[in-house]
């Protein structure tokens, strides 16, 4: 059914403005009798068939959308690994979404596009206070991508010193299928080093990475939320082997651990989106910062500063020379479309935050999940945390029991839980979900 | 003086580090021993009224869709409808990836369906939508090929690229590791097929084509094309940016294209957000479905699963890729159905060949579809572009494709009304009728003044940080 | 629990900018030594205590009143009776929301409102276009408050001849409740005419209207959905009486039926909000347009065209001295803020339907009335409509069974419908419910 | 030229009949005889991407909160908090006013709970919500007032109001039927107790008294002027337009009014919507409860039920007042708090005094709350007000209260920061030293220049219809 409308006139798209009289008259003008003669498409691959997909109306649209969507079950989920959750404050969305900003392209003009341009130069700024790298990009897809990218630029730079990238043996699996992919081109080999209780075990990697690394990759907190005690030290053995030391991290946990610049870090990578998106099915937010000395090696967008013609401060994407639309194969990198909009956002919850409310947010992941880990252990046939380890926001879990029948029974109460082995689970909690802590306790109670 | 004036050129708004700059201790005050903390943190906090203001006033120093006309060539900088956004807003939407697939049959549900229409658009017979945007469908593709010549024992090291492809192509295909073979265009525009005969080889992986092609011309011989690729062995790879000319009316699939990828945001009226995100959905034939990214969606008795294809190339993101992107693209799609899908790309070449005949430009290649390269001929591209600022619109993509000189890439899309085609054209007609002087000094009624690019690139001032130590 | 954000640093609102050290600046500046020093209130009046209202974070906040909202039963409407809710597309809420629309204030400044002054400008045109008088004001709450300013300006202008304002018998009993109450201050009174099978006795009407009667009012469709089919005669008995003739009609229905000023309306009053606003628990937005002879007498904001410094066409209020702001207890109304953002939104969902959708829609509103009666009709036990006659998105049912047990069962099923007596059921059908016509037939068959 | 220049001083955007008028025939072609129906109708009809931009246009001409300061006196223009407006869309909120009591006690819960805050923060005993407005709150008050009156067997002819007061206290008195006796302002700017007595007799139905009074004074006699007047046996009306002075820390129930109204949108933060809607509840004491509007929420058992109060005044509003306006008012409040009630007063009256401080201008009456009546002594107030303009800020209400000369009357709210008054304060200055021909010939940087509003009143044009019989 119709909603009517100007727009519904005549059978076609809602969003051409064309009336019957106007196409008229523009064919006319074109000099050509229809639309149909204005495709130069060969017969034998013209399409006249049917696509088979049915107009809806909006209203149609928007009902039949929800109830899809109302078919996943509504559960409270204690879910991390790489993809958080924290609350996200409704004036992020209503900003982010006037449509100057989301309705805009790449800043090509930059004269007519400041708004957005200071916006991302903010960003960039954000994370150069947040990890001490003097260069961050506007955004890469995601942490996954952005840990590609990571190794393509150690490719580049130093290239005659090493040829694998050394990645912790605990990481997440779709992190590493990633890197594969984005390594697959180049002499790269990816190997991996051995952890210890949680954590690198940085006298087995320092006896690994020898000349021939190229880069090495650690993250803190880890993907088992544990937290590095010895990141210095790996970055004296990336030293060491003439290799790239490479932090995968996020932007909540930047406000409170370590400064990567201060421990030797070259490369910072990871998910910025822990601030600024809600839980999206793992879209995110590639965070990429690095040294001053790999400036025109990074991929992806940058903005700089400079001045307009008047002598005022603009802002105008800047070194463009690095990029695929100017040095095609020779770019370093094929990005273009990135994560513009979802960077925006993160700028926003972070001026939002401002650095006490961020290093709140972030000693509050530290003591959730302490307090989380201490009531589960204190449940038979439970040990929490199985590191014996600081954590951030989330924890593993040993189980005496299977572990996925566990997490089918917590499921069945209305919680998810990550199942990480036979008889591991891991538990994240955040200031989302950390009222619902009492009532995951004691379904696990129930679920023993 | 803090603020933005209102109504003024001269507009200004300062940065947030300049509203507020505070340090706060960590060590000492975090629930973690010190040797585990930062030191300290220096950043901004705003208020919210503070932060309310500040992007809004920098949201009216941004051009949009909903400013005005945004006719830059190959970007398909169409009309978003505001109620996908609502759509993508759906609570019962925002679900972790590592939930059990039971526990999210509606989100497994919307991607099948659009997995489905994707395909039935293209052509093609399986569609993964894991690529986050279009550069990194492209490359999804290229590792598809890749992976299906390994496969067949026939590993190959080239793929060809035309001169006037994105140059997304290029990088793409040298970041799968290929040599990048450039064919240059033909005299008429479009691909030379003696050049291209001459190209190919057993070492060609793949050929990758825009058609549409970036001036907008129809590559009449695709038939021949696609033949000369696959009797080489390679396999024939669609770039689906200017996708937006066929809706409905010509498929890759049915032109003997392997693979493809779909720019959502551009074709399907994702919004571009300044930059992205986006998504490059890729469309294979049947025989390269086998090395699709993991996981893939199908349904089995009207159940939902996630599978991994049993010759995967692995993954391009993550996870599943962006999906509050591609549920708009969904419901943009089930929106508009078969009549107006066909509308779009009518309505979309229609504009583009009414405002070419209304603007005193010479276009040198014809006939073209959704998008014209104009050509500034004596005056340069750039500055006529800055020209039409004054003018009150967006100016088209200057100085590419290469091969038409002072290019003036031109695409209004389907949303832009007769009248607002005019007005555009007035502002093309009006700037190349400014003196050179003009155009140098333009423009001057916009947010900043003519911006030196150069001399920002040479003195790069990437943060605040650099912008204190400057001083 | 705390979201964090510097806005939280100190104990107070989070919406004041201050920082504890700027507010020591300000209070140094002003010369005081705290806060409670500014403010100059005998102690006696003074309040020490707690309001005893707890602060809670956003979050908190949204997860409490979606749980409180989510215990209103989820029920298909079949409402009607004045309060009608028509498909509202999404761009109207994305447009209307937009901050310097929503945040914006009254246009004392014209020069920086030019932006909301057109769009009222727009609406009060469109308004002109409906009714056919060429006088509209920007707005009055809603239909029961545009009538009771429709019988204070028949008292101003036609204070001579009569003092009756003459409604219906037929009426929603809020309007004729708040009429009361409008009317209360000056010398009218409201008395009621008699209908005949749901429309006016015309006959009847013209007996009682004699030369003691200030206004007429009617409905087209009146509250129970019938369509008028006398309304010119209607108008020709208020001329004879010298009476104003005032009709009440909406925004939807003025796109298909009779347009007043062919009937001889004087003013028109009447829902706007039909088009643009959302089912809003009743709130509305007052239809109000009169003859020009009126104009130094209506009631309300009015939005003019003139000219700036520059000679462009440019829009301010108008006519202000009819208001309170001047004229005080000698103004038209009390009326200030209004619904002015109400009138935006239904300018925009007019402009997007556009004449033909919104004939089309409003030719929906009888067909689809029609259908349904009729079916109810066909099932033992009903009678639909009662009134032979045509309507307009409602109409009456006669129940042999009770009609509040029927309406009960009907609840159980998940679907409201008005009880109207102890045997008359009002059923009312349009655009968003229409689809569910099919199972409410259902739902009656079993509930008989 | 058809739009707004981007940047541009001169902005313009078409009016939707410009864009498109339409006519269609509906005599025989609806679904009624046509002696039912209009011949034709005639109206603009925009596609939704033309709809979008012209909305997006006119929006970008307009001031508003999160533009700049908006520090119009007696208005309380503070910052809207984005997420009452998510709670305000909550789709389980969007139902019928007809619906039954147990379908909707979400819904009445609210309502109920917000009848609760509000009584606490006025120190009343019983609150409705049904007025849409605060002048829609004076008149249900001063209808209670009568009501009371009548009951008691005493109706009475007169309201008393200061001449300081809002226009709307005037005017809903005199809608009641009420004759308005005015009251002088007393040197101090206060209640001139005198006059009072004076003033006050049998015929007395109440005094309306706003305070802090709107030169942000507070009537610190509060208690003898209540005495006088409940001595007379009128009854003290609070007008709650200046209520965000005393949040917390001051109750009109506690200084003796009995009926109080509160404007949510001023003093709790729902948006002005460019002149509303907004809401105006009505606080009594126990006493006048049982006239209260009808139907008044009360909670039984855990369950929330609608009832008519005994002797009810009837109803002011078609169902229960402005729903989606009242959601948002109990939102802020809860998000507040105590805490955040008093701290939003103490800013308001800092802001206030900061501001006044940082400015050169004579201010006749202090010591002064959450506003000041800043005069522009030999200046013409409008005129410094139109200076202001091209500063980049709002003026304040100029020449109102009409006892202060050339006033400007301003209050800059709670969410002002230190840095947006200094900027306040220099727009202040800088206009004043503006001379009288640079005031005269202000605003040039806005969208539009002065508008001749004498000319515009002269010769009215009020719709698109009188402006094309005009050509």
């Amino acid at each position: 059914m119709s909603e009517g409308g100007r727009h519904e006139r005549v059978a076609g798209s809602p969003y051409t403005p064309h009336t019957p009289e106007q196409t008229a008259e523009m064919l006319a003008a074109v000099g050509v009798d229809s639309e149909a003669d204005l495709f130069d498409v060969p017969s034998e691959v013209r399409f006249d068939g049917d696509l088979g997909i049915e107009p809806r109306s909006e209203r149609e649209l928007r009902a039949e959308l929800t109830s899809a969507l109302a078919k996943n079950d509504d559960l409270t989920e204690f879910l991390g690994r790489d993809h958080h959750s924290h609350y996200v404050p409704s004036v992020v969305d209503d900003l982010s979404q006037r449509a100057e900003f989301l309705t805009s392209y790449t800043q090509y003009q930059p004269e007519i596009a400041q708004g957005f341009l200071q916006a991302l130069f903010e960003y960039q700024s954000l994370v150069v206070e947040l990890t001490g790298l003097p260069v961050a990009n506007c955004s890469m897809y995601d942490a996954a991508t952005a840990l590609g990218e990571a190794a393509r630029l150690a490719d580049r730079v130093r290239k005659v010193s090493g040829s694998v990238v050394w990645i912790p043996e605990i990481l997440h699996e779709n992190k590493r299928a990633v890197l594969e992919n984005y390594v697959d081109g180049t002499d790269l080999a990816v190997e991996t080093y051995p952890m210890a209780d949680g954590t690198v075990d940085v006298d087995a990697l320092s006896e690994l990475a020898d000349g021939d690394a190229a880069m090495i990759y650690a993250e803190n907190p880890t993907v088992h939320g544990t937290i590095e005690a010895n990141l210095s030290d790996i970055g004296d053995v990336a030293d060491e082997a003439g290799a790239l030391f490479c932090l995968g991290t996020d932007t909540v946990a930047l406000g409170l651990l370590e400064e990567p610049a201060s421990v030797g870090a070259d490369v910072v990578v990871g998910e910025a989106d822990a601030l600024g998106l809600p839980t999206a099915y793992g879209m995110g937010l590639g965070l990429f910062a690095t040294r001053e000395d790999f400036l025109r090696q990074v991929p992806g967008r940058l903005v700089g500063a400079g001045e307009d013609a008047g002598g005022k401060r603009a802002y105008t994407l800047t070194l463009q020379t690095r990029e695929q639309h100017i040095r095609k194969e020779r770019a370093t990198s094929n990005i273009c479309t990135n994560q513009a909009w979802v960077a925006l956002r993160t700028a926003m919850h972070l001026a939002w935050l401002g650095p006490d409310g961020l290093v709140d947010l972030a000693s509050q992941c530290v003591r959730e999940a302490a307090s989380l880990a201490t009531r589960l252990n204190e449940l038979p046939g439970l040990k929490a945390p199985v590191h014996d380890r600081h954590h951030f926001r989330e924890f593993l879990v040993r189980t005496d029991q299977p572990a996925p029948a566990i997490a089918r029974d917590l499921e069945a109460d209305g919680f998810a839980v990550h199942v990480v082995g036979d008889h591991r689970l891991q538990v994240c909690v955040t200031d989302v979900n950390a009222e619902a802590a009492d009532a995951l306790v004691a379904a696990f109670e129930e679920a023993l | 003086h803090d603020q933005a004036r209102y109504g003024d050129d001269d507009r200004y708004e300062s940065l947030l580090s300049e509203k507020d700059t505070t340090t706060v201790e960590v060590d000492g005050k975090s629930p973690l021993p010190d040797d585990l903390t930062r030191d300290s943190l220096e950043l901004p906090g705003l208020s919210e009224p503070e932060l309310s203001r500040h992007y809004t006033r920098l949201s009216q120093m941004n051009w949009s869709v909903e400013t005005g006309p945004y006719p830059l060539g190959s970007c398909t900088m169409k009309y978003n409808p505001s109620f996908t956004e609502d759509v993508a807003a759906d609570p019962n939407g925002s679900v972790h990836p590592d939930r059990s697939e039971e526990s999210v049959q509606g989100t497994l549900e919307l991607l099948y369906g659009l997995q489905d229409y994707l395909a039935r658009i293209g052509g093609m017979d399986a569609v993964t939508l894991q690529p986050p945007a279009g550069a990194a469908g492209e490359f999804t593709g290229i590792m598809i090929a890749k992976a299906c010549h390994e496969a067949r024992g026939d590993p190959r090291s080239e793929v060809i690229v035309p001169a006037s492809a994105h140059g997304t192509n290029f990088a793409s295909a040298a970041m799968a590791g290929y040599d990048v073979v450039e064919l240059p265009s033909g005299e008429d525009g479009r691909v030379d097929l003696d050049a291209l005969e001459a190209a190919v080889s057993e070492e060609t992986a793949a050929l990758m084509l825009t058609n549409p092609n970036t001036v907008g011309l129809f590559e009449r011989d695709i038939a021949e094309i696609a033949d000369i690729v696959h009797d080489a062995g390679g396999l024939l790879y669609y770039d689906g940016a200017n996708l937006n000319a066929l809706l409905g009316r010509a498929r890759p699939g049915d032109m003997g294209f392997d693979v493809m990828h779909y720019n959502v945001h551009k074709t399907f009226a994702t919004p571009h957000g300044g930059g992205g995100p986006g998504a490059g959905p890729v469309g294979v034939t049947e025989e390269l479905a086998e090395f699709l990214p993991r996981p893939h969606v199908r349904e089995r008795d009207g159940r939902y699963e996630l599978y991994d294809p049993e010759r995967s190339i692995g993954k391009v993101h993550g996870y599943q890729g962006n999906w509050l992107v591609l549920v708009k693209a969904y419901a943009y799609i089930a929106r508009l159905g078969d009549s107006g899908l066909k509308d779009t790309s009518a309505k979309a070449v229609l504009n583009a060949n009414y405002l070419a005949e209304r603007i005193d430009y010479d276009i040198p290649y014809s006939p073209f579809h959704h998008e014209f390269a104009a050509t500034a001929g004596e005056r340069d591209a750039a500055d006529v572009a800055k020209g039409m600022l004054d003018y009150g619109v967006h100016p088209p993509t200057t100085k590419w494709p290469e091969f038409v000189p002072e290019a003036m890439l031109t695409e209004p899309t389907e949303a832009e009304s007769k009248a607002s085609l005019d007005d555009l054209a007035n502002a093309f007609d009006a700037a190349m009728a400014d003196s050179e002087e003009e155009l140098e000094a333009a423009p001057s009624k916009t947010t900043a003044r003519r911006i030196d690019q150069a001399d920002a690139a040479r003195n790069p001032q990437l943060s605040w940080r650099a912008l204190g130590e400057e001083e």
